[in-house]
């Protein structure tokens, strides 16, 4: 087997991962090398939830039976968890949502119903970047028509970074909200997080970073992010899905307004009016997902103890790794940076002009599993004249041999339409 | 699904590019970025040609290509029904097994059986005929209008 | 044991919830009375949790690889269920949610944001009643704040019914949407859906029903009830947490704007303007909760096995048994319908002057859980001049031995502090 | 959590009743509507009467009853020290255990250690002492308007 140095013991990390032992198409061991949709989820989350199910289902808050007790203290617990994994200052600054999409809108809603300063309308404007996932935009252009606010962007360098060189330009003294993901889901590109919370300091407006592709794979620190927001998803980092973050400075979460309106995020309520509850439960309407939650301090618990520098070090050998073999493969042209340098372990390419569709097809036929499409980054392909990428993507259980399999499926895919 | 038939069609398209024609449109697949444009040629009740241009996948490519192969020379009603039977075959999620019937009806296109097992795939299968459908209704529309 | 016409095999239905054998406070097996909180779950709905995650975890919609395949095909293949479940004309009428307030708040918002004819705006106005749950009030008092609509209210009788005799007063020709709830979650009070929904007709309003307490309990057939939307949330119908149902009109799905704007729920995306996918994918984006809607499949597959007319019956059965003992307990009176007829299993009381809070705590201590507080449904103790209630609901599970500890923990209630 | 002295505080409740303040206040617990009315009358630095009307849980009740029973006759200082070892025992979840010293403080109010291991009810426990702590502020806050 081949040895790389950084790498974990994935031996061992793989048992934890029942997924990995399925098999497909008649025999074959599956390959899954679709890490950036979504993650496998080990036995440990699996068991946090059927625990949460069989021995202390309840609704949270306000309930005076024992059940009710453990499972806010397991629900709020899990809002531990996930503060101290991104370093936050206080617990009340984590928001559970469903998924990353809802904090984003969350952000994009409170800004449009603020008061001022924070209020996003017709004079102001809102910052993104031509790299974001479409959960990152369509919020944003939902905003500007509602508001008349004006949208603007970063665009791109041929290599697949974010061309920075009219930063001016794009954050000015109207802007109000930049958002920007740190790590890109296409191109696996790392975005230069200082710089651009620095201009957007200068200027007055507030930073959301989308940290999907980044809270799975690397350290995550708030508080030297620099942010005012920040926005991730627990099913791509070994949690269950149904359930997001949003992680948010405690005076702003004070100052603006709620989205969702109901049970759990109310003070008082009367026919005639509503208070509501101080943050984080303000943005919880609803029965929240309890078990998710509890699944993902699970996720949070099992990453910690591997080590997410160690995870970072090993998808790095992995990326270097895989970008070396690819190099291998006559026609293949990655889309984004092509060094594993400032990168993530997502490497988007086109083969040919063999279409993405059927490269994916042939190679599922090998087991071997990878997205292709526009990776709900259209813009992105847009920019570099394609219709779509093949998209490998790796996580801590992700191996050389898997990077091999890759390459030996795409020798066959260039025989099978040569 | 890669049938040998599929990806000969795909190598080696039948009547592939742009010829004059009564009606043109350009249709395409949001989701993975097939492309085509076609155009239809009438003679009275006969379709004379099918022309095309496109980009995607082998399945979007050589459906356009089986469907000229298909459909060209045909009369207007028997096009209708062939497109019918492939459509039924395509929605079938692998269900229908083609039998002579069918395979009298469309021929080498039940080599198209396969792909509809593959939900993601079907509308790559079904792009040139929406396309042929679209174009059809335009050129007898425009037929309808210099008529009436 | 107590044999009442009706009932279904407890016993047997008790093996398939692991959660009825928990054992608290040294030894006394839980009685389970918060059932209107949420319901507990299956074996089954675990098993087919467990099951997606260990066999076919993967994102959803576009892939062509084969996890992809099944795990779109096992969440549209809930949605099959769902839509089955309640008698939908069309599966593209059910949109997934989080939680069934995630479902009122979308309603409310499409409407905020929808051209006319169906826009709220300062010239109409919105009606609902005093017994909703805070999730079907606060999102109505937020759109009425931001639009400057007005909004009324049906009040309540001493009986603890809808107050219908103003219904001109309340839905006029200005009203553009009456939302209410099929079944009360703190009074158990089954509200006359006909009579409303046909004023609602006449005047041109839009209908959305509440029915998170109906779902769970009696067959549901959203064409019957003649509403436009209905909405509804899987934990308290033994699905898992982190999944609700909204149910919509298609000619209003294809008409009305998005809520949440991301991946899935697009058609096409530049940075310049987006559009989007056809209902129901429009109302969902991100990854929704794909193990939950999966999960509520396999609940709705259970529910339906078993039959949802003999469910209601036999909650009947308990319901009348209930009340007719919760009669012999001194000081205890019920708020709510005081018959089992028109109305669902959850039943609040006082017990003379002994706060629900210390009603509850001892009654826990006895190893039975009920619900104490105002159940998030405030208006109606502030209607009841009472601070909170406390809340013994049933469910397909519950016996008639059930009940009788509850009795006789009431009994050891009035002992403590009398 | 209900301790023999916890429910004879609840069903003879010491002080009870409005007398005349320096300053009244109403605190509510939203959640289970627990209320309380409270005055606070000061001569100089002590804490001469502490007098309140409320509805509510046992919990709730029999905290205002061990309130007045601990502070009325006090020093500020000295009143606002058992508030503060009050508080603290009341958020530790139930993990102190009071030890001699504490008990020294509390008297009494030792029984309410069980209650801390019930969040939902910790803020019924506290809902006297906050109203309290809140009326002495605006009595002082009054005091000091009044010398100044
Ligand atoms: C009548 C009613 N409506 C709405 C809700 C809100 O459901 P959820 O908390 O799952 O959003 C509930 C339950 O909490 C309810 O009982
Ligand atoms: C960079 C990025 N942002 C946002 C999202 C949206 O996450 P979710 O689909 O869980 O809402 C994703 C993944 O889908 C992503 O990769």
């Amino acid at each position: 087997m081949t040895q790389l140095p950084g790498l974990l013991d994935i031996e061992a990390i793989r048992k934890d991962f029942p997924l990995l032992d399925r098999v497909v198409h008649d025999g074959k061991k599956i390959v899954y090398l679709d890490n950036a949709a979504t993650s496998q989820k080990p036995r440990q989350v699996l068991d946090a939830l059927n625990e949460y199910y069989e021995q202390h289902n309840a609704n949270v808050h306000r309930g005076v039976h024992v059940l009710a007790e453990e499972a806010t203290a397991l629900y709020e617990g899990a809002r531990d968890k996930v503060a101290a994994f991104i370093n936050a200052p206080s617990r009340n600054e984590v928001i559970f949502t469903k998924n990353a999409s809802e904090s984003l809108n969350l952000v994009a809603n409170m800004l449009g119903w603020a008061d001022e300063p924070y209020r996003v309308d017709s004079d102001t404007e809102i910052a993104i970047t031509e790299m974001e996932h479409h959960s990152n935009i369509v919020p944003w252009q939902l905003l500007a028509q509602r508001t008349g606010a004006k949208l603007k962007w970063f665009g791109l360098t041929d290599d697949g970074r974010l061309d920075l060189s009219n930063m001016e330009e794009v954050i000015t003294e109207k802007t109000k909200i930049v958002s920007f993901t740190l790590v890109s889901n296409i191109m696996g590109t790392v975005n230069p997080v200082e710089a651009i919370v620095r201009r957007a300091q200068d200027v007055g407006a507030l930073v959301l970073i989308d940290a999907s592709q980044a809270a799975p794979h690397m350290p995550l620190d708030v508080q030297a992010l620099g942010a005012d927001f920040v926005a991730f998803t627990g099913h791509k980092m070994c949690g269950p899905t149904g359930i997001g973050v949003l992680w948010g400075r405690q005076e702003l979460l004070e100052d603006l307004p709620p989205f969702l309106g109901g049970g759990e995020m109310i003070e008082t309520v009367s026919m005639h009016a509503s208070t509501y509850a101080p943050a984080p439960h303000k943005f919880e309407a609803g029965t929240p997902p309890i078990a998710q939650a509890v699944g993902l301090g699970a996720a949070v618990d099992y990453l910690t103890a591997i080590g997410m520098d160690k995870i970072a070090a090993h998808e790095h050998a992995i990326t270097e790794y895989a970008i070396k073999r690819l190099a291998e493969v006559p026609d293949l042209r990655i889309i984004g940076p092509t060094t594993a340098e400032d990168r993530g372990a997502a490497i988007s390419f086109v083969l040919g002009d063999i279409h993405p569709h059927d490269v994916g097809q042939v190679l599922d036929e090998q087991g071997i599993a990878v997205r292709v499409g526009h990776h709900c980054a259209r813009p992105v392909c847009l920019r570099y004249g394609i219709p779509a990428t093949t998209r490998a993507s790796f996580y801590l259980y992700s191996s050389p041999a898997e990077v091999d399999a890759l390459i030996d499926g795409l020798e066959h895919v260039r025989n099978f339409f040569g | 699904m890669y049938q040998e038939l599929i990806l000969d069609h795909y190598k080696h398209p039948r009547g592939r590019g742009l010829r004059d024609g009564d009606a043109e449109v350009h249709h395409v697949n949001p989701t993975c970025g097939d492309e085509i444009t076609l155009r239809v040629k009438y003679d009275g009740e006969t379709l004379t040609d099918v022309s095309y241009e496109g980009q995607g996948c082998s399945i979007s490519q050589a459906g356009a290509s089986i469907l000229n192969e298909l459909l060209v020379g045909k009369e207007l009603g028997e096009a209708r029904k062939i497109q019918e039977v492939f459509l039924e075959l395509m929605q079938s999620k692998g269900k229908i097994e083609p039998d002579e019937a069918m395979e009298e009806v469309l021929e080498d296109a039940v080599a198209f059986a396969g792909v509809s097992k593959y939900p993601a795939r079907v509308k790559c299968a079904l792009l040139s005929w929406m396309a042929w459908k679209d174009a059809t209704a335009q050129a007898l529309g425009d037929a309808e209008r210099k008529t009436a």
